[in-house]
């Protein structure tokens, strides 16, 4: 098992993934900072590298609906969007999650206008929370590559049956370049079987999302529920199954730090990617602090967290989104934490909306700041400037 | 870690030239990280690439404060507020340039090192236009030392497949010889 | 043909081909068309323009109608070339 | 040509459906999938046929159907052709969807597909109003019909999407009225027999939404024709061919039969009058400028 060194961005690590996972349709519209993702597969298609449709859509609405077409069809499909593009996509992601097509897509995160912005927040994947899609994400390129491959392993196992989202912080994972391990092909080829959808049968011909009476309907999505609850099990499965493969170890939560923490990080994506550079600050100046990165956000990894958080005094959740007056990943750390035998006190931090800087600096700071006072009660949300 | 930070016009091939040294770095074993700046890109606009190269896993999500060796592609550029910002001591700045480097110190008053060449002379010369940032490259491999030539070849030719990567070379050889340190 | 009653809940919701979907016509028709078949040239005309598609086409014989689905729109009797087709009030037969 | 005895006996469309007596969309809906045969998949959005396709766990068609959002059957059906065309699977991706769903929510995509040349035949059923959700305006409603959201007459031309569709130089494009059986089903015979994007426009007037006796649904279909208001011809590699049908009726005798036009004015029925003989006179300039310039489509 050969890997080739590359010096990827964050998007073309994720086109790699697309190509090594012999995607068959691919559907998308172009939206900064997502564009050079679908550039690279179409350059890929173009240079027969890899063979697929590549649908020139004239809408996210209309990608996200030719992928599930696609996905009917028995083609793998995959397609990318950002903020707005995501947004314009919300009706067929409900289609793609409770429809149960398993479809990928990668979200390119960025903020939400008004006003225009293309810099990265959360908020537009995290506001997709409940739309029947995993949603997974990624703190830098080894992983975004890594991930989409594990995505349709995910999305296409029968206990599951549902779309995947790999969601990566636009410029900077999407944008910006480093190393990345490239898997050859055979490998992939055997970790992730081919996908065939048989559906559409003209022996058998089935009239597919009509109409269904509230008690059936009931139970219709009290399958979907059953299925959502297994994802979490298959997610775990396939992470080992990655990591005898590849020697690449992920998991649905990820703790970094050398001690035994008193106070925990939380944070998702680039942010967690900052967290890990000031926790290696503090770490060696002595601070009994570590990381504890949510890396599968849907199904929310409630009993993981539980675990991990035994023993910690306190958790500092690191927000990149904001739903009204509170951070997203917070109201779920906090909901997830409720019954809990152990319960750190929450101290929650809105940072990087908009694309703002997350200084490794200014997280060193605002955590020593914390732990001089750790023994007060949290004060609701502090949003965290970041200095150079 | 060694931070960069590369300074130019937009169109001169600024964000380039960092994802040019990451991956010429990569190929000598290093962990590296290069970053556009994401403003909108406008030709002749002022735009600022960041790389960085590291012997672990970079895990900064943020621009280079304060860079450990600086790149100017535009000599004017140095009159610009934002170039010199977060310089400290020991920095090593390279700016495309034919004066002496002592003159451009001048006006600088850190302990920085700083270095020139005509990259704009010698790339006329082999390539028969203005090529900055590859061009530069070779001079940077001179004074950092963190990756050698052929890495520089390899990684042009991985991003321009087509180009002419003899004259290319040629270029980038002749600025790794006449860049000049300001304390000869 | 699905049987009404039994109801497939697969992992995504889907349905199968099956006359009377919404089930029997049953109230829905106030007329119903009857085919005088003396008059009748077997065109299947009334055949081809049932909206239903429930009259039965029968080689060289004289259609019929099915009236489990008929809705009684009548269309058969105002496309029939050779007024072979009547319609009476749905009342005649309520009390047969 | 289509005669009545080639005609297969299967039927696609299953009776005993929920649909309204002496629906037109039902009627040219069967006879488009007797010409097409079981080897079709159906992609259809959001519109009355979404509701007459029966309730879970019943469905009125005996061939593949897949159920698209409002707006977004072209999309769906680019997905499906894409993935058949990679798997090398040959089957007829037909795309069904009313007036509102083609002229209005999912003009973008279907724009989209043509300027693509998707290989499907787009059948857009126009009962000239948002029937499924009890009469609304479309932009395909005609001048002067009442509806829910037009109560005094809509005061806009019907929007002549046939010609928009035919602008963007696909292979083929018709229209046709359940008023001509054995004309439409020629059409739908020649389309299925050609690739590349084709677009069959039916006229299927429909007895609740336009306020006529449900038995008159076939005559209206020849009415609307005869009088010039919904014209039939074909576009074919750039050439636009008109078809001449008996001789004309004034629209009176069209637009009386129906409630949605009893408040028109003698003004508004004059006007109705001009401007169908204008639009037949532009639509004869088409088809001789048409017939001289010779394109391969």
């Amino acid at each position: 098992m050969v890997e080739q060194v590359e010096v990827l961005t964050g998007n073309a690590a994720a086109a790699y993934g697309v190509k090594l996972s012999r995607a068959q349709v691919i559907a998308a519209y172009p939206i900064t900072p997502q564009t050079t993702l679908v550039e690279r597969i179409a350059e890929f298609i173009a240079k027969g590298e890899l063979k697929a449709e590549y649908i020139k859509v004239e809408s996210e609405h209309s990608a996200l609906a030719a992928c599930i077409g696609a996905s009917l069809g028995g083609a793998r499909a995959f397609t990318a969007t950002s903020a707005q593009g995501l947004l314009l996509m919300q009706e067929m992601l409900f289609w793609a999650g409770y429809g149960r097509t398993p479809v990928v897509m990668a979200v390119v995160t960025r903020a939400i206008a008004p006003p225009w912005n293309m810099w990265s927040e959360h908020t537009d994947a995290l506001a997709q929370r409940d739309t029947g899609w995993i949603q997974i994400f990624c703190h830098n390129n080894q992983e975004v590559l890594d991930t989409i491959i594990q995505a349709y392993k995910i999305s296409e196992d029968k206990r599951v049956m549902l779309p995947v989202m790999v969601c990566f912080d636009g410029f900077e994972i999407s944008h910006t370049a480093e190393n990345v391990l490239v898997p050859e092909q055979s490998d992939v080829d055997s970790f992730l079987p081919p996908y065939n959808n048989d559906l559409i049968d003209v022996e058998k011909p089935k009239l597919l999302w009509n109409g269904v009476y509230p008690e059936d309907a009931f139970k219709f999505r009290f399958i979907f529920y059953e299925a959502a609850q297994r994802s979490l099990s298959v997610v775990e499965e396939v992470h080992y199954d990655f990591y005898s493969r590849f020697g690449r170890r992920y998991g649905a939560i990820e703790i970094y730090g050398e001690c035994e923490p008193k106070v925990f990080l939380v944070a998702m994506g680039s942010v967690a990617s900052s967290a890990k550079a000031a926790v290696d600050v503090l770490n060696r100046e002595g601070y009994p602090v570590g990381l504890i990165r949510i890396r599968l956000f849907r199904p929310f990894p409630t009993f993981e967290l539980q675990r991990a958080v035994e023993g910690a005094e306190a958790l500092v959740i690191l927000d990149r989104s904001l739903s009204f007056t509170r951070g997203i990943l917070s109201t779920e750390v906090a909901g997830a934490l409720y019954n809990a035998k152990w319960r750190p006190k929450i101290f929650e931090y809105i940072v990087g909306l908009g694309g703002a800087v997350v200084s490794h600096k200014s997280l060193v700071e605002a955590v020593k700041h914390l732990l001089a006072r750790v023994d007060e009660k949290p004060k609701g949300v502090v949003w965290l400037k970041s200095e150079g | 870690m060694i931070e960069l930070r590369f300074h130019g016009r937009g169109g001169q091939g600024v964000a380039t030239a960092a994802e040019l040294f990451a991956r010429a770095a990569a190929y000598d074993g290093w962990f590296v990280q290069s970053t556009p700046f994401f403003g909108a890109e406008r030709r002749g606009a002022l735009v600022v690439a960041y790389a960085r190269a590291s012997d672990s896993r970079i895990w900064l999500r943020e621009p280079v404060y304060n860079p450990d060796i600086l790149v100017v592609f535009d000599q004017r550029a140095l009159s610009e507020e934002s170039v010199l910002s977060g310089l400290k001591d020991g920095c090593k700045i390279l700016v495309n340039s034919n004066w002496h480097p002592k003159d451009i110190k001048a006006s600088i008053d850190k302990e920085v090192d700083v270095y020139t060449v005509d990259a704009t002379e010698i790339s006329v010369k082999y390539l028969g236009r203005p090529i900055i940032n590859t061009t530069l490259l070779g001079s940077l491999a001179s004074i950092s030392k963190l990756f050698s030539l052929n890495s520089i070849r390899r990684s042009i030719l991985y991003r321009f497949p087509k180009i002419n990567i003899e004259a290319t070379m040629k270029a980038v050889e002749e600025a790794a010889n006449r860049v000049v340190d300001m304390r000869y | 043909m699905v049987d009404q009653k039994v109801k497939l809940f697969d992992y995504t919701a889907y349905s199968l081909p099956a006359e009377g979907s919404a089930g029997l016509t049953g109230s829905w028709r106030a007329k119903r068309p009857i085919i005088i078949e003396v008059k009748c040239t077997k065109c299947n005309l009334c055949w081809l323009y049932c909206p239903e598609g429930t009259i039965i086409r029968k080689k060289g014989e004289v259609p019929q109608i099915d009236l489990t689905y008929c809705k009684g729109c009548g269309v058969c009797a105002n496309e029939c070339p050779s007024k072979a087709i009547v319609m009476e009030d749905e009342t005649k037969w309520l009390n047969k | 040509m289509v005669t009545i005895n080639e005609l297969t006996d299967d039927e696609f469309l299953l009776k005993g459906n929920s649909a309204c007596a002496g629906c037109g969309a039902t009627m040219a809906i069967r006879w488009v999938l007797k010409i097409l045969g079981k080897d079709t998949v159906l992609v259809m959005p959001a519109g009355c046929v979404s509701v007459f396709q029966g309730m879970f766990p019943a469905s009125a068609f005996g061939v593949p159907v897949v159920d698209s959002s409002f707006g977004a059957q072209s999309s769906f059906a680019a997905g499906l052709i894409a993935a058949y065309k990679i798997k090398g699977r040959r089957l007829k991706v037909v795309t069904l969807a009313g007036d509102g769903g083609t002229a209005d929510i999912g003009l973008h995509a279907v724009s989209a597909a043509a300027e693509r040349g998707d290989d499907v035949l787009y059948i857009c059923y126009d009962n000239e109003a948002y029937m499924n959700t009890g009469v609304q305006r479309s932009s395909l409603t005609p001048y002067g019909a009442k509806t829910g959201t037009d109560p005094k007459g809509k005061l806009e031309w019907k929007k002549n999407l046939p010609l928009i569709m035919a602008a963007h130089n696909v292979t083929y494009v018709a229209t046709a009225s359940v008023g001509y059986p054995f004309d439409l089903m020629r059409k739908v015979k020649k389309a299925a027999s050609l690739s590349g994007f084709r677009y069959i426009h039916i006229l299927t007037p429909c007895p609740p939404g336009w306020g006529f006796s449900e038995n008159l649904t076939a005559e209206l279909g020849r009415l609307a024709v005869r009088c010039g208001i919904f014209p039939l011809f074909e576009v074919e590699g750039g050439k636009l061919t008109l078809h001449k049908v008996g001789s004309r009726i004034p629209v009176r005798k069209y637009l009386e039969l129906q409630k949605r036009f009893e408040d028109l004015t003698e003004d508004q029925i004059q006007y109705i009058q001009k401007r169908v003989d204008e639009d037949l006179r532009y639509l004869e300039i088409i088809e001789k400028v048409t017939s001289e310039v010779k394109r391969d489509g």
